[in-house]
């Protein structure tokens, strides 16, 4: 059963990422880079949390939480868009904001522990029947809410990109603004949309940290760098909401599997447990989820280029109307 | 080229539009300095309401943090401690972006440029008691080759195979500490503590209070500034040689601008690629080593709070000019060490997002130029 | 096309400034309905600047527009196309990772919110047939042929009900089929009541396609609505450039002397894995022009790319002199001085934000004297810069500006410029007038046959047949990746016939006189 | 949370808090902002500062540097990185006084070290958890390191002693985290032990992880934690017990001793005669939480007893790891009627430091391997 824990854990854990980036995913497909992810999330955290905790109603927080990231997610906007500057710079800059402000909003939300209505976890107690199988399908199914949110919301995203005209749009500006543009679709408003919505959906990971799967705020290090993990997902994704999907639930999975790893003497019923016999060893440990994704990346590059998946060719660049040749 | 958003504003009668168009010529000399200084004062101002709003006095605020800067040579001995690994790390990004390569693993870089310049003395490489002019360029050259070692893997990975180069230095990022605490706990441990014996006299970095300690120089007692400044200012007055005055810095130039050009003017991309990478790295890898031999003199888990990610604001903020990082990461240390006046500490960063905020939206005005135009010629709609 | 027919089309006195410049100075501009109204002009003279203002992506400062005897305002492409103006520019708005279905509903309030393809699909398929357009509407836009993208583009106008179509410089990108093949889409196309305004440096095309024509200098209207009949090429090229243009070219005899380039049985692929050269043998002397005609898409280009070392061959030799051009990197047949003047001056041609002194020595940044040790001799650079500009009359404000400011034609002569000033045993020069004015390609050719004269062999790859006839002294025809065959009198027809890929064994003639070609 | 910038008022007695956290991390550092409270709160005439967030090493130096320039008094250090910068500071600086928290470096002059130890109420968290297993049938308690380092075995031996005396049969599995301070990781930790089998899983690291974690395990029995750090943390309904620092009062006497001359920095090492040390439930003003209600009453008042033991001085750390003591090979570590001394507390190799037993063992019953 344990194994089945762990995927629970795995989807849980690589929920929070999903959020993020999918966030990245739809801000960069419009051709703004988001590198503020980090920032984004802690807001998103925090704000709801704390509101979660003064309304007594986590969905109110979830929904403030998500609010107050899409609020800095204007601020990016306005500043990649409307004034065309560096769009790495000003990413950075959000995150130096977000953070600075929810840690001045956060200030002691850290008394609450334990003491918030946290978003519900969604129990078939009808799976328990003993059985071994349904035993497993319901650790499995033992989810945060928002896990399921999330599950939804990968065909969505991945059906709203590909099928739909709002996200043919979405990909053209991103692909090739100026084409878009002379066909009457307005690149900049859509850019200001998808900005806002990818730090919308970053505030969500953000609230499904404090009120969700991992309850509780504790400063500035609520996040600690998933957000960054996000924007390395994005690119692993090649922008592909599916691809990215799996990309975050197996860094979930990775990161859940190797504190398992540390604990047993032998592993897969017999063999010496090198990370239990050497506690120092675990270092090594520690760095195989990103070792992993520059592995996948490295197996993948070849047939990127193949299939000519990448980057927005648009990614980064500031969108004027008659501007030639940059 | 063209305008792209005309601001309309209707009155009986007579029509305005405000119209923004970039500029086909190179902005007047004077207006870069002067929206520096005018983002500085707006951001400044803005930062100044949120602290009234939290309850402090601007203005005194300000002051404080200016003698915290810069107002005493202590403290500008401080501030420029501190943007020693930020000129590094500001250069080593520099240099990459110039070829559009976005190194954003600095902070790996400098992880393993403290490991490289630690192995010397703990390993050790150089016996013990060797003097400083041992210590000191094996110190600096291990830290150089382990950061580019961080730097060429990625280098490597993107010009053979095309991997992406943000992803794979941020994920080196990651492996780095867990490199680095592999061995901090693991190999060098001082007595189970998390830390390292200390580095012998002869493997730290002079400092101006041993100058002081030396000759008795009251003036310099107590300052950190240690011999990194040195080295990083050399380190970017030969990159500016290198990027603007040299046949390869001319190469890496066209290849960021157009590498099909590149191609076609025989440049071998794959090349430069993986030593420009591998150089970016030993820049921040000699961050590292100047840090840990200059400023925490023994080998130690948390020694960045991000030197290597500040670098990439200095390289932007710095327009890519290995000179001009020199000022920027002045100020950006000053404002750091300053940010420690203001408590608590999300205050600080909040003005830093602001002042960065203001730093790029300014520039919007070096690009683009603002007309108020009348239209009389349209008529009424 | 008679004078009475109504104008679909006003322009009025329209003005639009850019910083430093008037594009366009008081033009007016008239369009009939069902005419084809051809746009004529220099590099610079102001025609996509103007369509561009009633294509709704300019502003002007001044003038009034009418369509169908309505005032118009234009803020953006959009309300443009609501009135039913479509605009196919020079530089196509395609998105090249969506379908040509995609493409076509970009921007359409129909369908509301789910794409549902398939069914578009078939919709587009239908139009194609109908306008004689044919493409797979299921294709995505970097798979297809310039030609096939373009007919993209008049389908996305044709589909939105455009009945005003601007097509700025359609033919500079196709080879002289598919300008049939839309001269005759253009025909039918007005027979329909549709009205075109035509932009196109090639005065045979104005006057073969067009029924009136309007010239423009220096954003002045030179020659207004002017009826084409009984209008002499030579008398529009002076109306645009202001003065005689000769378009005969003499040309001396040849003195071919060693050979300068060996291609042989060369295999290669191009960019989709796909065979593009296959087993091409070829030569090339000294003080000759040699030319190779053919369609676009035949190989000509991977021929180009593997002669300067930019593309791996899979067989076969390359040689020049005795250097093996498919084993020394790029650098050393540099400077043996062997140039190439690609076909796309934007992506492989220049560094658009380096500066024209930057874009000059691009070659031969590290010989002598610019190279200094590691370093670079800044002053010398820029001298080199400066005399080049002299001699090229590279028109530009300083020789720091960033090229991407530069019109079409000048980044043409500063490609030029650098790569004439290198070669010393062979240039391969693609289309390298591509898009210029009359006045720019004249002296482009004479630069060319400069550098015959003094004894430099010649590779030009050219759609133009006119131009490769006036200034080749031997001319290759490619087909599919093989060479048909070899011409020595510029016979039009014979070419003509090995293009369209005729079997050399059908026209017998031909090959024995490609056999003796070879011998000799 | 106060807008605040660190400056002397003249005429009063300055005292600056330097932390590595921020001030409201749910643990260590909220634990000694809530010290400088107290001292702020209950000492006359003196100006509390704090600056928070400050990276170890680098950044430290500059700030300490900074703080007694301007002219305090008395600075405190809460990070073990901490110690050298402000040795150094401290040799520049005479006349202000340094406390290194968590170090062992002191001058005996102005720059000295202090820490309390916890492993008493680490002991009596493990006593009250082998209590809570045995009355619920179970046998495994977790633990989650930070780091190997011999605080964190000494505090986990110290636990698994406690563990043995009410329930011999349990035993310890453990994880290490490999951080101080990462809520995500945390909880996914807890999560791994509980999913091995952990009825109760105890913490070295900042957040009360263990306790929300334990929330969930909502079949059966559930799940116990323990959280660690600051008072605050035993707020979740599954939060067992909580050892916690307390370090206000221990400040304030060293404060006001260090103003009247009588303190000198040194090596000081309180163990519960100076109030610095906390178990939640047993506390002044605090109730018993859900898990330990139930416990019978002899249990309650051993650790009653003990704490009043400790705060009274009758007993020692040395006392705690006095012999008998075997490791989980079953070697001898500690024989009886010998006690470890305090260079054994800190040490994993005495051949460096000349210690006799050192904390390079893990307890009998802990199911883990040496680092
Ligand atoms: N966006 C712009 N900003 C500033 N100047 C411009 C812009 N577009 C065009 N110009 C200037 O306006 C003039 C006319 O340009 P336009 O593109 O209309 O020329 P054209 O007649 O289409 O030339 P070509 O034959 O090369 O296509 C040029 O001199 C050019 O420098
Ligand atoms: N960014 C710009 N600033 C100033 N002028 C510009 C700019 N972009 C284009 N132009 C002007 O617009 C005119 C047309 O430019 P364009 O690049 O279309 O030239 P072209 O000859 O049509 O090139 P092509 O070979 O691509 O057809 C040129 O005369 C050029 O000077
Ligand atoms: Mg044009
Ligand atoms: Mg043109």
């Amino acid at each position: 059963m344990e194994i089945f824990q762990i995927l629970a854990s795995a989807l849980a854990g690589g929920t929070i990422l999903l959020f993020g980036m999918l966030g990245g995913i739809f801000t960069e497909r419009s051709g703004v880079m988001n590198l503020a992810i980090e920032g984004y999330m802690l807001l998103g955290a925090t704000i709801g949390y704390k509101v979660a905790a003064q309304t007594g109603n986590p969905w109110v927080g979830l929904l403030a939480g998500i609010l107050a990231a899409a609020v800095l997610g204007v601020l990016h906007a306005f500043i990649c868009v409307t004034l065309k500057a560096d769009q790495v710079v000003s990413g950075l800059a959000i995150n130096f904001v977000g953070t600075g402000v929810s840690m001045v909003l956060g200030a002691n939300l850290s008394n609450l522990i334990g003491k918030v209505n946290l978003l519900p976890t969604i129990t078939f107690p009808a799976l328990s029947n003993g059985s071994a199988v349904s035993e497993a399908l319901y650790i499995l199914t033992k989810q945060n809410v928002l896990v399921y949110i999330g599950l939804i919301m990968i065909p969505i995203a991945n059906w709203y990109l590909f099928k739909t005209r709002p996200g043919m749009h979405l990909r053209a500006i991103g692909e090739n603004p100026e084409a878009a543009d002379s066909m009457g679709v307005s690149v900049n408003k859509l850019r200001y949309l998808y900005t806002i919505l990818g730090a919308a959906l970053a505030g969500l990971g953000g609230v499904s940290i404090s009120v969700a799967i991992y309850p509780g705020w504790f400063s500035e290090l609520t996040t600690n760098g998933k957000g960054w993990i996000c924007v390395g997902l994005v690119i692993f994704s090649q922008w592909q909401p599916i691809r990215g999907a799996m990309g975050a639930y197996f860094f979930g999975l990775l990161s859940r599997v190797i504190l398992n790893l540390k604990i047993p003497e032998t592993l897969f019923g017999g063999i010496k447990n090198p990370f239990f016999a050497n506690p120092n060893l675990t270092f090594f440990l520690e760095m195989i989820p990103y070792l992993f994704t520059l592995i996948v990346m490295i197996i993948g590059a070849n047939e990127a280029r193949r299939k000519r998946i990448g980057a927005p060719a648009a990614l980064g660049q500031p969108y004027s109307r008659g501007q030639r040749g940059k | 080229m063209e305008k792209q958003a005309v601001i309309q504003q209707k009155r009986k009668g007579f029509h305005f539009r405000l119209q923004v168009e970039e500029r086909s010529d190179e902005p007047p000399k004077w207006l870069s300095p002067l929206l520096t200084v005018l983002a500085l004062v707006v951001a400044f101002a803005i930062a100044g309401i949120l602290i009234a709003l939290v309850g402090g006095d601007p203005i005194y605020t300000y002051s404080r943090m200016w003698k915290a800067a810069f107002g005493t040579w202590f403290a500008f001995s401080d501030s420029l401690t501190k943007a020693i690994p930020l000129i590094f790390c500001g250069v080593a990004c520099s240099l990459a972006f110039h070829m559009k390569i976005w190194n954003i693993g600095a902070e790996g870089q400098f992880f393993l440029g403290a490991f490289g310049a630690s192995l010397v003395v703990l390993a050790p490489i150089v016996p013990k008691g060797s003097s400083s002019w041992v210590y000191i360029p094996t110190m600096m050259l291990s830290g150089m080759i382990f950061g580019a070692l961080w730097g060429f893997i990625p280098g490597y990975l993107k010009a053979k195979l095309g991997v992406n180069e943000i992803i794979s230095t941020l994920m080196l990022n990651y492996v780095a500490v867990a490199w680095n605490n592999f061995f901090l706990f693991g190999k060098w441990s001082y007595q189970g503590f998390q830390m390292s014996e200390k580095f012998p006299k002869e493997a730290l970095l002079l400092r101006l209070s041993d100058i002081a300690k030396k000759y008795n120089i009251k003036a310099l007692q107590g300052m950190a500034l240690h011999l990194g400044i040195i080295f990083a200012l050399v380190t970017a007055i030969i990159m500016y040689f290198v990027i603007y005055k040299s046949k390869w810095g001319y190469e890496i130039k066209l290849t960021g601008d157009n590498p099909n050009a590149a191609k076609y003017a025989g440049i071998n991309i794959m090349r430069n690629t993986i030593l420009v990478m591998a150089l970016s790295g030993a820049i921040a890898g000699l961050a590292g080593a100047s840090e840990i031999s200059g400023v925490v003199k023994r080998f130690q888990g948390s020694i960045s709070p991000g030197y290597g990610y500040t670098g990439v604001i200095i390289a932007w903020l710095s327009k890519l000019n290995p000179l001009m990082t020199i000022p920027v990461s002045i100020f950006f240390g000053g404002l750091i060490i300053a940010g420690r006046e203001i408590q608590p500490s999300g205050i600080p960063k909040m003005i830093q997002g602001i002042i960065l905020v203001c730093l790029i939206s300014f520039d919007f005005f070096l690009h683009y130029r603002i007309r108020i135009s009348r239209i009389s010629a349209f008529a009424e709609e | 096309m008679s004078d009475d027919s109504p104008f679909v089309v006003e322009m009025k006195k329209i003005t639009k400034k850019f910083p430093g410049l008037t594009a366009n100075d008081n033009v007016d501009f008239h369009l009939r309905k069902g005419e084809i109204h051809a746009l004529l002009g220099e590099n610079g003279a102001g025609k996509s600047t103007l369509m561009n203002i009633l294509a709704g992506l300019y502003e002007p400062n001044s003038g009034e527009i009418y369509v169908k005897g309505q005032q118009v305002r234009f803020r953006s492409p959009r309300d443009a196309i609501k009135a039913g103006i479509g605009m196919i520019h020079q530089h196509f708005m395609l998105v090249p990772t969506q379908t040509v279905t995609e493409n076509i509903l970009l921007g359409l309030d129909e369908p509301k919110f789910i794409m549902n393809l398939s069914k578009y699909d078939e919709i587009i398929r239908q139009l194609g047939i109908e306008n004689n357009l044919i493409v797979d509407p299921t294709a995505y836009i970097w798979q297809l042929s310039v030609g096939e993208q373009q007919r993209v583009e008049i389908l996305k106008m044709l589909y939105r009900g455009c009945d005003i179509l601007i097509m700025d410089e359609p033919t500079a990108v196709l080879a002289p089929q598919e300008i049939d093949v839309l001269f005759n889409t253009l025909r039918s196309m007005t027979e329909k009541g549709k009205s075109i305004i035509f932009i196109s440096h090639k005065l045979n095309e104005i006057l073969e396609i067009a029924d009136r024509v309007t010239v423009l200098r220096r954003g002045k209207v030179t020659a207004a609505d002017m009826p084409i009949e009984g209008v002499t090429k030579e008398e529009l090229a002076s109306l645009m450039v202001g003065r005689e243009v000769i378009f005969n070219i003499d040309k001396s005899a040849c003195h071919a002397g060693e050979p300068v380039l060996i291609v042989e049985n060369v295999y290669a692929e191009n960019d989709k894995g796909l065979p593009a050269l296959k087993g091409v043998s070829l030569q090339v002397c000294a003080g000759e022009i040699v030319g190779i005609a053919g369609v676009a898409g035949n190989g000509q280009r991977e021929l180009a790319e593997v002669i300067a070392g930019l593309r791996k061959i899979q067989s076969g030799s390359i040689r020049s002199k005795d250097l093996d051009l498919t084993k020394v990197p790029i650098k050393k047949a540099i400077e043996e001085g062997i140039a190439y003047i690609p076909e796309d001056r934007h992506h492989v041609g220049t560094a658009p934000n380096l500066s024209v002194v930057d874009n000059l020595i691009m070659k031969n940044y590290d010989q002598c004297p610019i190279s200094k040790g590691i370093g670079m001799d800044e002053g010398a650079a820029r001298a080199y810069a400066e005399s080049l500009k002299d001699e090229y009359d590279i028109i530009v404000p300083s020789i720091d500006t960033p090229v991407r400011l530069l019109s079409g034609g000048n980044l043409q002569r500063v490609i030029l410029a650098r790569e004439l000033s290198n070669m010393k045993s062979l240039l391969i020069a693609v289309q390298p007038t591509r898009g210029l004015d009359v006045g720019a390609i004249e002296g482009i050719q004479r630069m060319l046959l400069k550098q015959r004269e003094s004894g430099g062999g010649v590779l030009l790859i050219s759609e133009e047949l006119e131009e490769l006839v006036s200034l080749s002294d031997r001319i290759y025809v490619m087909y599919e990746g093989q060479i048909m065959g070899e011409v020595h009198d510029g016979d039009i027809r014979k070419i003509g016939l090995m293009m369209t890929g005729t079997r050399l064994e059908d026209i017998p003639e031909e090959k024995t006189e490609v056999t003796e070609g070879e011998k000799a | 949370q106060d807008f605040q910038i660190p400056e002397i008022v003249e005429g009063k007695w300055n005292v600056a808090f330097v932390l590595i956290g921020p001030i409201n991390d749910g643990g260590w550092s909220q634990a000694h902002y809530d010290g400088a409270k107290y001292v702020s709160d209950n000492v006359d005439n003196v100006n509390v500062v704090y600056v928070e967030n400050i990276p170890e090493g680098t950044e430290s130096e500059q700030v300490f540097r900074s703080l007694a320039a301007k002219g305090f008094n008395v600075i405190f250090g809460t990070s073990f990185g901490f110690m050298d910068p402000m040795e150094a500071v401290a040799e520049d600086f005479p006349d202000t006084y340094f406390i290194h928290i968590s170090g062992y470096k002191t001058n005996n002059t102005n720059f000295g070290n202090l820490m309390g130890a916890m492993e008493h109420m680490k002991f009596l968290a493990g006593y009250l958890s082998g209590q809570r297993c045995k009355m619920d049938g179970e046998d495994t308690v977790g633990y989650m390191y930070t780091f190997p380092i011999p605080e964190e075995l000494r505090l986990g031996n110290a636990f698994m002693m406690g563990v043995k005396k009410t329930c011999p049969e349990c035993k310890m599995i453990v994880t290490p985290i490999n951080s101080w301070h990462d809520p995500v990781v945390e909880q996914e930790a807890a999560k791994a032990l509980f999913d091995a089998g952990a009825y109760i899983v105890f913490t070295g690291a900042d957040t009360p992880a263990p306790a929300i974690v334990a929330e969930s395990y909502k079949e059966g029995k559930g799940k116990w934690g323990i959280p660690y750090d600051w008072k605050g943390s035993c707020t979740s309904k599954r939060c067992l017990t909580l050892p916690y620092w307390n370090w206000g009062p221990v400040y304030a006497s060293i404060v006001e001793g260090l103003r009247d001359g009588t303190y000198t920095p040194g090596r000081h090492y309180f163990d519960g005669d100076e109030k610095g040390l906390g178990l939640y439930g047993f506390m002044e003003g605090e109730e018993l939480t859900e898990g330990l209600k139930d416990m019978p009453e002899e249990v309650l008042t051993f650790v009653r007893d003990y704490i009043a033991d400790i705060e009274a001085g009758k007993w020692t750390r040395f006392d705690l790891f006095s012999g008998p003591i075997i490791d989980n090979q079953g070697n001898v570590v500690v024989p009886e009627g010998e006690k470890m001394e305090d260079a054994d507390l800190d040490t994993f190799d005495c051949s460096t430091t000349g210690c006799k037993y050192g904390m390079h063992y893990w307890n009998e019953g802990i199911i883990a391997e040496l680092p």
